[in-house]
């Protein structure tokens, strides 16, 4: 009778959930809404452990989440042995397991002038942001960078709720031509934003932090971390030399703390823990 | 009147008896020093081998209501990565650094025990009990002919305390840990995970990709107490003990101490309550050995043998 | 369609394969009545000895938030006497009677086996597992060579089916499992309790009389996973296997058919949840056997071998 | 993050006190009030399971229990081991831990007529459920037995609180001179109560269920039986033949219920489980 377990016995690992929608923008990402049987209370930035029985185990960013509707949509860039399974297999109607949210996600900063900058699937945590942005009553300008005009995707998720909306190709076969980099620093006046927000190729971070720290405005950048418990106890995605948790102290971390971070643009772990150069794409 | 919080442990002092327990964030220097900032006692690291290990495929950890599940696999970048970790470790940290080892063979625990005293550890602990890996851990280590090896061969090679982490995963835990006495063990760690599995009803697989895996926290607890009860009960206080399992809060740890435990190893607690953990059973375990009139929290150490 | 919930266990047929688990509420026939109307598909008795036991004093029960530890200490009127319950349990039910018997030397276990059977068990269990009495259950139970000449003279000595209940605190579970099957067991029952200790820390002492006990309920429930999972792998489809420990719900019932169990033993769930647990969870597996689209609750059992 | 006892970790078994007050009313009886760590929500007629390290554990009845300063009450009678520690060495400012409240309690009926008949020790629970069904607008006569002069206790306790009060001893020593159930014949008229509550030794509990049922006044009785568990899985305390658990199914039976039960004032168990006849006093 006074069990915890007495009035209801809670499973709290893997929340159960089905493919609701599934769509490929382009021909390397998935775009997947899932409706869950349990309410989840994500934050922006935060991540999910998205398990295919059988196949693997692997974190995504929560791409945007409808309480109403209790719908989560991801953005999964076909890369390796799980993704491409998912690409490959999965169907409307199959049933998904995921467990969290989890980690720290963007600070959702209120009546403010924010700025996000996204390279190719590093959109992926920004359309739950910026819908959060708006609803605190703060203004967002989006740039959003991608490799050549086949790859481009989800622009017009951004251009209906930003109120300006860049889009770079580094062949200029759409939109500026450029990294977003170079839009940040010939576009738009980096000073006149209150918070920058970053996600992508980790090279391509480091550039906008330090634009960022440069002029002095705050910014903040999502960190990819080869994972495995997601729940900050194993180690796998440490960073040096304060040991901090991609999985539980970030994703998120803020220019502040990038600075102190040796790791940050540098260098990650292979999956047995020993520390290797970031590749170079 | 100020309690004394200080333990001594064959050879090594600690400020206080908590300890991070192996395969807990140790899998870096970075990461044992923060626990050691976060008010550590001492700190071990993951568990070591010889090789790198890229252990199993995720998924690797289950959440249940009363523990995680994990099968890690000793994922760890093998000794000569690990060196410099150590080395690190060990210009940072101000508290005992214990490094945990992992082999098959005695000559293979000696050596890596040899290499990682060389690094600078301050002790090494033999990891005799991980219950999801192949020839290794507890497939070593619940043959006490072996363990009795493995010790004997780790002393021979190792100037430093050398502390056989036993598994609960057997018929005797007290004949395992008398052959690590005989080998020459200087201290006991008890326990490890116990073997378990958990099954997803709807893909009906077993949810780690390795199938078993290790249970750990709160639903482990009273089966550590157990262990540590026995075991101090054979071996008195010749050989001090190290209680690790499910220790989430100042009771549990009290528990293991008044079981036989000198010190006491904290796992599952950092993930539920994150870093701070240490800093409040720590508190905890002050405010009660105060409250029960003794001056040092070794003084309270096997205390449930005398009373009983 | 509708799900047949009948189980065939080596010649007993059960209208569905929720057990009522050895030691809880089975002292009387008139409680083993209550449970058959509760909706059990079998009762099991608790283990009855050779002569009356009293059993430990009080306290021999501590509630933990994740299970129960209990050292009740085999309290039993003995056999003797128990042949009435025996008796009038057989007339009174209308499912299967399973009479639980613990005993020291394979001659004395024959002897309680052959009297159950007499008096009207339709089959008999060994308790070859309980963690907490000296020279009886676990005690006799880790020892395989031992397992195998009990069920040996127990097989020679009834016609009815002999179940041999194992121990998880043993090395190898399955060593243990085979050495009863080639001793002529007709089928396993995994899990008794998990041997645990609970230390109160104000009277620093452990909380039972008897000191030890045994652990039951959520907490062990992934260890008994893990001992079903392994003995299925073992022994495959050859000797049916009852799967118990820490059921407290559908789910969990479900997980140990997947695991290998072709039927479940309930214990501490009647704590928590009364006597309508039986009702509960069936309906719950029957709902998910339905939803899996099969016909049968049997044809659930093992599955989780072929899909990993 | 997620575990039942993350927000804090509750201990559900042994709720801690102290020994706050003792008192012999007469030699083989302790009345002890205990101020407990934590809240309780006992009803009337329910017990505890009191643990003294290293002595036992014994089900007591809850005698009465005060919520706003948390202090309960027990009468202890000295019979063995466990009670006579209990009385020799139980001090003021002692530490005591109990389990419960168990079992199934009386029936506070409201705005109803009452009589509660006990006989000795068996008037423990009754100061709680006089104060219950005062509480509840119900009137409450009461009847209490005692072998002789010296053994009379708790008297005020009800003389207090209940309309009518009747002392009897079975030698005429103190007040009225027979037992309960001659009291019941000749004193009161039976068929003005709508509910009469019995506590006391079997054959006497027996004799009052019966003359209730000759009467056709609802009648509820509290039993004791040797326990061991106390939460309904030992199977220790069970009565036939209708497999009812004193320490959960009780300890407080209906009349109806008690017309069905074959070893009510007839046998009982001992600690192996083999029944036999209850003792004659
Ligand atoms: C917090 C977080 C959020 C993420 N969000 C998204 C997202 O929203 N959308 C998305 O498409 N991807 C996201 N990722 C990356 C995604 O987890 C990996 O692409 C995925 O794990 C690869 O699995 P795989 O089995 O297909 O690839 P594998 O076969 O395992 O590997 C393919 C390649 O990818 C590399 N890789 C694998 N996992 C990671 C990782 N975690 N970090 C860096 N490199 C890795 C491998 O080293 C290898 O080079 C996120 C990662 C993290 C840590
Ligand atoms: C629900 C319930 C409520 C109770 N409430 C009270 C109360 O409020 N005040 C009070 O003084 N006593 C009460 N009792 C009885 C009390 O529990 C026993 O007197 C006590 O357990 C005896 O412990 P001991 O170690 O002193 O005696 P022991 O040394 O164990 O035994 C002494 C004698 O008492 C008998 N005995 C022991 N326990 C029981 C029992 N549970 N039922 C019947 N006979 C028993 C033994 O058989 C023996 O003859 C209650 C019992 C029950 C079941
Ligand atoms: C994720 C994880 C990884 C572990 N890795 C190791 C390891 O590498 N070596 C080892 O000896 N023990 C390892 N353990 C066991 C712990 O050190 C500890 O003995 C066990 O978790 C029980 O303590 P706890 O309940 O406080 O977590 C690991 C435990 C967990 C949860
Ligand atoms: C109070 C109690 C008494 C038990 N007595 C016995 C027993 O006499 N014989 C036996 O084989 N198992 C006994 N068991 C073990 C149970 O049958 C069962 O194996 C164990 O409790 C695990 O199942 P559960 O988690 O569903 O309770 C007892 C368990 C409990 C809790
Ligand atoms: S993935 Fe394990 S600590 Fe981050
Ligand atoms: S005392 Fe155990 S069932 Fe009542």
């Amino acid at each position: 009778m006074r069990f915890c377990v007495s009035s209801q016995v809670v499973r709290l690992a893997y929340i159960k959930g089905r493919v609701h929608g599934l769509n490929k923008p382009i021909e390397r990402v998935l775009w997947c809404q899932i409706k869950l049987d349990e309410p989840l209370k994500p934050e922006p930035g935060q991540f999910v452990m998205l398990w295919i029985p059988g196949q693997g185990e692997i974190p995504l960013s929560i791409s945007d989440y409808s309480v109403d509707e209790g719908i989560l949509e991801l953005v999964i860039a076909k890369v390796g042995k799980v993704t491409t399974y998912i690409h490959e297999r999965l169907k409307e109607g199959d049933l998904v397991a995921l467990r969290g949210p989890y980690g720290r996600g963007f600070s959702v900063v209120r009546e403010s002038t924010c700025l996000i900058v996204a390279g190719g699937c590093g959109l992926a945590p920004f359309p739950f942001l910026v819908r959060k942005l708006l609803e605190a009553r703060s203004s967002v300008d989006v740039i959003l960078g991608f490799k050549t005009a086949s790859e481009v995707f989800h622009v017009a998720k951004f251009v209906h709720l930003a109120r300006r909306t860049f889009v770079a190709t580094d062949d200029g076969s759409y939109g500026l031509k450029g990294t977003v980099v170079d839009v940040i620093k010939d576009v738009v006046d980096i000073k006149g934003y209150d918070i920058v927000y970053v996600c992508g190729k980790e090279k391509m971070m480091k550039a906008v932090v330090d634009l960022c720290r440069e002029h002095n405005v705050r910014c903040e950048a999502s960190l990819e971390r080869y994972m495995k418990c997601g729940i900050g106890i194993c180690g796998a995605c440490v960073l040096d030399p304060l040991g901090l948790r991609v999985c539980r102290d970030g994703p998120v971390f803020s220019s502040t703390i990038l600075a102190l971070i040796e790791d940050f643009g540098q260098s990650w772990r292979d999956h047995c823990g020993r520390k290797i150069p970031i590749p170079e794409s | 009147m100020s309690v004394h919080t200080e333990v001594a442990l064959a050879g090594l002092r600690l400020r206080n008896p908590l300890i991070l327990a192996s395969g807990i964030l140790g899998s870096t220097a970075s990461l044992l020093v923060r626990a050691g900032s976060a008010g550590a006692g001492a700190v071990t690291t993951k568990s070591i081998t010889k090789e790198p290990r890229s252990g199993f495929e995720n998924p690797v950890i289950y959440e249940l209501e009363y523990g995680l599940l994990n099968a890690i696999g000793l994922a760890n970048p093998g000794m000569d990565f690990f060196k410099k970790e150590l080395k690190r470790a060990k210009q940072l940290l101000r508290i005992p650094l214990i490094a945990s080892v992992a082999g098959s063979r005695p000559e293979e625990y000696a050596d890596l025990a040899a290499r990682a005293e060389e690094a600078g550890a301050d002790a090494v602990e033999l990891n005799l009990s991980c219950p999801h890996v192949k020839g290794m851990g507890l497939d070593v280590g619940h043959d006490p002919k072996l363990v009795r090896e493995i010790v004997e061969a780790v002393k021979g090679s190792v100037n430093c305390p050398v502390l056989a982490k036993l598994s609960p995963n057997v018929t005797n835990i007290v004949e395992v840990g008398k052959a690590a006495i005989d080998g020459g063990a200087d201290v006991l760690v008890a326990i490890n995970t116990v073997r378990a599995m958990v099954i997803d009803v709807d893909s009906k697989k077993p949810v780690l990709s390795n199938k078993y895996g290790g249970l750990s926290g709160p639903a482990i607890h009273p089966i550590a107490v157990r262990c540590v009860y026995e075991l101090y009960e054979a071996v008195g206080d010749t050989v001090p003990i190290i209680g690790v399992g499910g220790v989430m809060d100042w009771r549990d740890a009290v528990e293991l101490m008044l079981a036989g435990a000198r010190a006491v190893g904290i796992g599952t607690a950092l993930y539920t309550y994150g870093l701070k953990a240490f800093k409040v059973i720590l508190k905890g375990i002050v405010n009660y050995v105060k409250e029960q009139g003794f001056r040092n929290l070794m003084d309270i150490t096997g205390l449930a043998h005398k009373y009983s």
